[in-house]
């Protein structure tokens, strides 16, 4: 009996929760926001900038606006703002759990390693960094949640982020909101800033995406092989094994008009067995076999093509190869033709002393970390951290004080970055670091106990990066070859 | 006496062994007709057939001249057999009360409702109460059936029977595992709401003095074969019925 | 022809790697009923430890060993996470044998990541120095030949024990009725982590054998549990035949699919499922038992 | 029954329980805003699982399937469509995962326990490879984005403005729980546990048992998609994921931490479980381990769930005081 009236009423509440819930989800909703508004740029005048950009961070409509205002206002205030004392805490957001850890962890070991050594000579302009490392096990709703806890709860004042391309798609958006500057390393979908963020304010990212990657090392492939007509490929069956063949395959076309793909395989990501696949691009005859593939599933597929005689019957590619054939060790077949963002040996250590340092430092760090040496992630985040100091450290030039989130954004479009892989700089238009790409043939060294690429060459960026909001697919499209 | 419930060889292999041996059975209307027989007899084989539990090898039944045979045990009970089981069969995550008030609104086709509350359901309540009175159940009507004892499960698993007001009730074993002092008491009750409502009645039961007490008819079965039908003195005075069970007893 | 055979090899090689992983799952499925999502997680384990064994021993003959090495430590865990955690909980609603498993697949994959690092483990050795035969003039790995025949090999003795020995006829026992067992006196728990102990080290040899011709690394788990199941499903749950049926159907169904349509590679296993599951909703081998 | 004498805290604990729920937004932090929104959607999505798993006895391990077409339908309709009226996306993603379950839970009724687990499993893990594979049209592994959604004139963007879409959130979440409420407690519900506890029994008082067990399927597969097309506006983003059944496991642990024989179970676990795992990850270095041995422990110590426990307990101290 009694249970039933407590229903009643439960019920009852709940309805008029409803109502309540009705009322205020538009009010607090939809006019609070303005409400908050106000209230920050009353306190603006009083407190500092930073403070102020920082509660911006939390208020949600409108916030745009105050910002403006508060930069209005520095360019105009005299005295520049005195630097913090307390350290810079730079959020990283990464994956070190699943099968992408291991892209992922030697880029931190690399992050924390520099870190180190900046903090060791007085951090930037005297203010240490700290890091706060969170592991988003490439699911993009982690992702978010760990990005939105840097931002709100643990006050982060810049956030570096090593991810998915999903994870990055997802993430662009969130920190334009944010007005928080993300440098985004890894996480190279095309569409980021083709599609996702065509304009993005806090948002850079280093690597080369792969639109890049694929075009670059199309061009290598028909440097190496001039004479190559029939092409195969075995790619990772998800958009980028596809969208990597497309876009190589679109270029090879403008290259060779009467290229032809002899053979298609699909095998689907982390697969252990290749066998089937080999043999059926064996069977088409092709010139030059593409393996759209990376990291243990291209070492895998290499290792069973060495049993299918792959090796002896045709040439070889591998888009992102460079540092995974390290896995084989001596066994690794040579002559491959491998492209990669970043390559230990290029630019030559005699020639490139950041390169030379970085790698030793490394090697010594961190001896059994991926072939005891640093991958392409390990380079972007040297980048990631150099990069940041820099612009920090130009902007303080320029304002005599520590800048604002805008200044530094400002000071880090068209910034020319020394990196161990050469000079990189951002470009202004889509926030998107521009650098060599490498390609190479693979070559057993004892030396070093693995393959390494030699001989080397460098695809310059103009090469392969589409002008600033140009479409990949035109660009090629519009090449003149005669 | 119409007949209610007609059975032609109904048959019943299990493998190569035959529970049920083409069995003819006629029930009238308005009679409790007990069945008895040994362990391995076939009984509760044959009520599973009619309650629609298993489908029969061969044969067929008819209820109310409506051939029933392999039909769904849901649609059976529609037609108005209900059953209850040997071993206690009852919702125990459920109160008494709800055991009782689910057959009830299965009956009165009440279970698709999606959002009326059983609870404001007060026809189905005065019901669900009423038969819980008869069947002595009422002061437990808030106990959670795996609370109850034997004896009150065994009373709850018929009274959810008798709730779908059934035409003809098959009930398997009502007092088995029961202590002596409670069966003639569960038996009593049911025999006494069995003859108000004038329903027929199918028993299967073991012990013989509670049977001859109740029964209009009793049948006796043997290895899947009926061997004996009749009025409970005739039954008596069957020599071969009584070493059959005298056998096993 | 040459790709006619290569192909039929390769649908062997992958059934046979498919066997390994689904059976020790099946196994213990339809002795103990626990669906163990711990599995893969064993496989992978299993995996590593033998990279790691045959890294170490991989200039002497003893690096062989590592094979059976794997697979008793990974029996070994098998019983543990029996004795210790699934034990408690063979009378409890299965939901939390799911539950409890599920949980020790993380566990178990995480621990596998602390101790060997998310980098990748590879053989290549092993793989390359079993050498390459000719088949109708085109070169063809033996190490594929090796893996096949330790599949037959344990099938054939799995099929031994379950079949020939008093040991199987116990199990066999208990798979079909655990009370009536018990009450002939068979101490079912004592079967239960025998089971427990094959199927692991089921898990844990087919790991150790598909390391050298691809790589111990962090996600085989998922992968290999998901392919175990759909094997398993098809085969019909907790049969070792449907499972050695199951396999080969998807290994060559796969292998002549990638030859004719590349693109649904990835679907074509679900297909298949899906339509045995129209066919026979019990899968090709499953037994009855009551719906209600 | 047990409820008897805990009736007025029963009461004040609820209206507290909507008080905080409706204070969140005060906090002002986004974070919150976004991770008790979540907790909500999870919250829904475990109280339909919970009509499978409390209510009928049914464990399905591929719940995400339902989840994620809802959560995709919404992102499709608005990103690649552009359709973007709030109530019909969101009336259609509950349209289409109410479709699939259909049709999967048609497949799988017949079966029980873990050939039904199984079932489930294959197919949502079906679903995850069809997003991957099709990825002209769903964007595949890389996912697909969520651009803001149109309420009778007002933009719904989580990321523009959590406030707004928390609230929206809860109202859904009250909806979901009261009719999930008047559905346990109304005949047809009472029907269900009675399949669970008994078929045999069910079906002799004359309830069509498969025929039940797809009807509690279908419900649960629209509320996840319910859940699923909240979750993609809030994330911003779909990705298949959603489909793996390693995201099935965590409505089920939900729904267990909570509690699945009791109402609020699931409802109230689902939100602790959102929190702690999301404190757990940002935390812990190793977080899997440690949401593994939780994981462990609830199903080896607490078979009631943290609700259910409490209602142990207050059901022992009610009985012994009537």
């Amino acid at each position: 009996m009694g249970e039933r009236i407590s229903r009643r009423d439960f019920l009852k509440g709940l309805v008029g929760g409803l109502i309540v819930g009705g009322v205020i989800g538009v009010a607090g909703g939809y006019v609070a926001a303005p409400g908050k508004e106000k209230t920050i740029t009353a306190t603006k005048t009083v407190t500092s900038e930073k403070t102020v950009t920082k509660t911006v961070t939390a208020a949600t409509s409108g916030a745009k606006t105050v910002t403006e205002t508060t930069t209005t206002t520095v360019t105009a205030k005299p005295k520049p703002r005195e630097i913090p004392s307390k350290p810079i805490k730079l959020g990283v957001i990464t994956i070190l759990t699943g099968p992408g850890a291991m892209l992922f962890d030697p880029g931190l070991k690399a992050l924390q390693m520099e870190v180190e050594k900046i903090n060791a000579q007085g951090g930037i302009l005297g203010r240490k960094i700290e890091l706060v490392v969170k592991d988003s096990g490439g699911k993009p709703d982690k992702c978010i949640e760990h990005y939105k806890r840097l931002v709100t709860e643990e006050q982060a004042d810049f956030i570096t982020v090593g991810a998915t391309s999903a994870e990055a798609c997802a993430l662009a958006p969130i920190a334009e909101e944010s007005k928080v500057l993300t440098i985004i390393q890894e996480g190279t979908a095309t569409k980021l800033f083709e599609e996702v963020d065509p304009h993005p304010k806090y948002v850079f990212r280093i690597n080369n995406y792969d639109a890049l990657d694929a075009i670059s090392h199309a061009i290598a492939i028909h440097k190496a092989w001039p004479k190559a007509k029939k092409f195969a490929v075995i790619g990772a069956d998800y958009v980028w094994g596809h969208d990597e063949w497309n876009i190589i395959t679109t270029v090879l076309k403008k290259l060779v008009p009467d290229m032809e793909i002899v053979a298609e395989a699909w095998p689907p990501l982390f697969a252990k067995d290749y066998s089937a696949h080999i043999s059926k691009v064996l069977a088409a005859k092709p010139d030059v076999v593409e393996l759209c593939l990376w990291g243990g599933d291209l070492v895998t597929c290499i290792k069973q093509g060495i049993g299918y005689g792959l090796f002896k019957q045709c040439k070889v590619a591998s888009v992102t190869g460079g540092e995974y054939v390290w896995g084989l060790g001596t066994e690794c077949p040579e002559g491959i033709l491998c492209s990669t963002r970043y390559y230990f040996l290029y630019p030559p250590w005699d020639r490139w002393h950041i390169n030379k340092e970085f790698n030793e430092e490394f090697h010594k760090r961190y001896p059994d970390s991926h072939g005891g040496y640093p991958g392409f992630n390990c380079n972007s985040a040297y980048t990631a951290i150099h990069a940041l100091k820099l612009a920090i450290e130009k902007a303080y030039a320029i304002t005599g004080g520590w800048p604002t989130t805008e200044e530094i954004i400002a000071a880090m479009e068209n910034l020319m970055v020394p990196t161990p892989g050469g000079y990189r700089y951002f470009r202004k238009e889509d926030h998107q670091m521009l650098g060599y790409a490498v390609s190479g043939f693979t070559k057993v060294s004892k030396e070093f106990g693995f393959a390494i690429l030699d001989p080397v060459w460098a695809v310059p960026p103009e090469e392969m990066a589409p002008p600033p909001g140009k479409k990949w697919k035109e660009w090629v499209e519009s090449w003149k070859i005669e | 006496m119409r007949e209610i419930l007609v059975t032609k060889g109904l048959t019943k292999f299990f493998g190569d062994f035959k529970a049920v041996d083409s069995v003819d059975l006629t029930l009238y209307e308005g009679t409790i007709t007990s069945l008895v027989g040994p362990n391995g007899a076939g009984k509760t084989t044959l009520l599973n057939m009619i309650s629609g539990v298993i489908k029969p090898t061969r044969g067929k039944i008819y209820f109310m001249n409506k051939d029933i045979t392999g039909l769904p045990p849901y649609k059976i009970v529609k037609m108005g057999i209900a059953r209850g089981f040997q071993l206690p069969c009852v919702c125990n995550d459920l109160t008494t009360l709800d055991n009782v008030r689910i057959a009830i609104l299965s009956h009165m086709g009440k279970v698709r409702r999606l959002f009326s509350l059983v609870d404001k359901d007060k026809e189905v309540y005065e019901r669900a109460i009423k038969i819980l009175k008869t069947f002595g159940l009422y002061e437990k009507k808030d106990l959670l059936a795996q609370d109850l004892s034997h004896g009150d499960r065994k009373l709850l698993d018929v009274a959810m029977a008798f709730a779908l007001e059934p035409k003809l009730i098959l009930l398997d074993e009502p007092t088995s595992g029961v202590s002596t002092s409670e069966k003639s008491k569960i038996m009593r009750t049911i025999e006494k709401v069995i003859r108000e409502i004038g329903i027929t009645a199918l028993i299967v039961e073991h012990d013989m003095d509670i049977v001859f007490s109740y029964s209009d008819r009793i049948i006796v079965m043997h290895e899947g074969k009926i061997i004996a039908d009749g009025k409970p003195d005739e039954i008596k005075s069957n020599k071969r019925v009584e070493s059959i069970l005298l056998g096993v007893e | 022809m040459i790709e006619m055979t290569r192909f039929i090899l390769d649908g062997f090689f992958y059934a046979s790697i498919l066997f390994l992983i689904s059976s020790g799952l099946t196994l213990i499925f339809s002795v103990a009923g626990i669906i163990n999502l711990a599995h893969g997680a064993l496989y992978m384990l299993g995996a590593y430890i033998a990279a790691v064994l045959i890294k170490s021993l991989i200039n002497t003959p003893y690096a062989i060993l590592a094979f059976p090495i794997a697979a008793l430590i990974i029996g070994l865990i098998g019983i543990i996470i029996e004795r210790g955690f699934i034990k408690w909980i063979y009378e409890r609603e299965f939901v939390y044998q799911l539950l409890l498993t599920f949980g020790l697949a993380l566990v178990l994959s995480d621990i596998t990541r602390i101790t060997f690092g998310t980098e990748p483990i590879y053989v290549t050795k092993l793989y390359i120095h079993a050498g390459i035969i000719d088949i109708l003039g085109s070169p063809y790995p033996v190490y594929n030949f090796i893996v096949m025949a330790v599949t037959f090999l344990i099938g054939g003795l799995m099929w031994f024990i379950m079949y020939k020995t008093r040991a199987g006829k116990i199990i066999r026992a208990c798979a079909l009725d655990r009370e009536m067992s018990e009450a002939i006196g068979i101490n079912t728990s004592r079967v239960f982590t025998l089971t427990f102990f094959m199927g692991s080290a089921l898990a844990g040899i087919s790991g150790a054998l598909v390391v050298p011709q691809s790589a111990a690394m962090l996600g085989i788990d998922a992968d290999a549990l998901i392919e175990s199941f759909i094997v398993i499903v098809i085969g019909g749950v907790g049969s070792i035949k449907g499972a050695f049926i199951g396999s080969l159907l998807i290994g060559l169904i796969r292998a002549f699919g990638i030859a004719l349509f590349p693109e649904i590679e990835l679907a074509i296993v679900y297909l298949v499922m899906a339509a045995v599951l129209l066919i026979r909703p019990r899968g090709l081998f499953g037994k009855e038992y009551r719906v209600a | 029954m047990w409820l008897r004498g805990n009736m007025l805290s029963y009461k004040t604990l609820l209206i507290i329980g909507l008080l905080i729920l409706f204070a969140i937004p005060l906090l002002g932090s986004s974070y919150l805003d976004f991770l008790f929104s979540m907790a909500l959607i999870y919250s829904i999505w475990a109280l339909g699982y919970n009509f499978l798993l409390g209510y009928t006895g049914l464990l399905s391990f591929g719940h995400g399937a339902y989840f994620g077409l809802g959560a995709y339908t919404v992102a499709m309709l608005v990103t690649k469509y552009s359709f973007r009226p709030f109530l019909p996306v969101l009336g259609i993603a509950v349209l289409v995962a109410t479709f699939f379950g259909a049709i999967i839970g048609f497949l799988c009724a017949r079966h029980v326990a873990k050939y039904f687990a199984l079932l489930t499993l294959a197919f949502s893990q079906l679903f995850y490879a069809l997003t991957f594979k099709l990825y002209h049209w769903t964007g595949g592994s890389d996912g697909i984005v969520v651009k803001s959604l149109d309420f009778f004139g007002v933009e719904v963007s989580a990321i523009k403005n959590p406030i707004g879409y928390y609230y929206l959130t809860l109202i859904f979440f009250l909806v979901s729980v009261c009719s999930g409420w008047r559905i346990v407690n109304s005949p047809f519900g009472k029907a269900l546990q009675a399949i669970r506890d008994n078929p045999l029994k069910a079906e002799a008082i004359g309830i069509p048992v498969k025929r039940y067990k797809w009807y509690a399927f279908i419900i649960s597969a629209a509320y996840s998609g319910l859940a699923g097309a909240l979750f993609a506006p809030l994330l911003g983003y779909a990705y298949p994921d959603l489909f793996h059944f390693s995201f099935s496991g965590e409505v089920l642990f939900a729904t267990l931490l909570g509690g699945h024989r009791v109402f609020f179970g699931p409802v109230i676990g689902a939100i602790i479980f959102t929190i702690a795992k999301s404190y757990i990850i940002a935390t812990v270095k190793y977080w899997p381990l440690v949401l593994g041995s939780m994981l462990v422990i609830t199903a080896l110590f607490f078979p009631h769930g943290i609700i259910g426990t409490i209602y142990v307990v207050l059901k022992r101290r009610g009985s012994k005081t009537p």
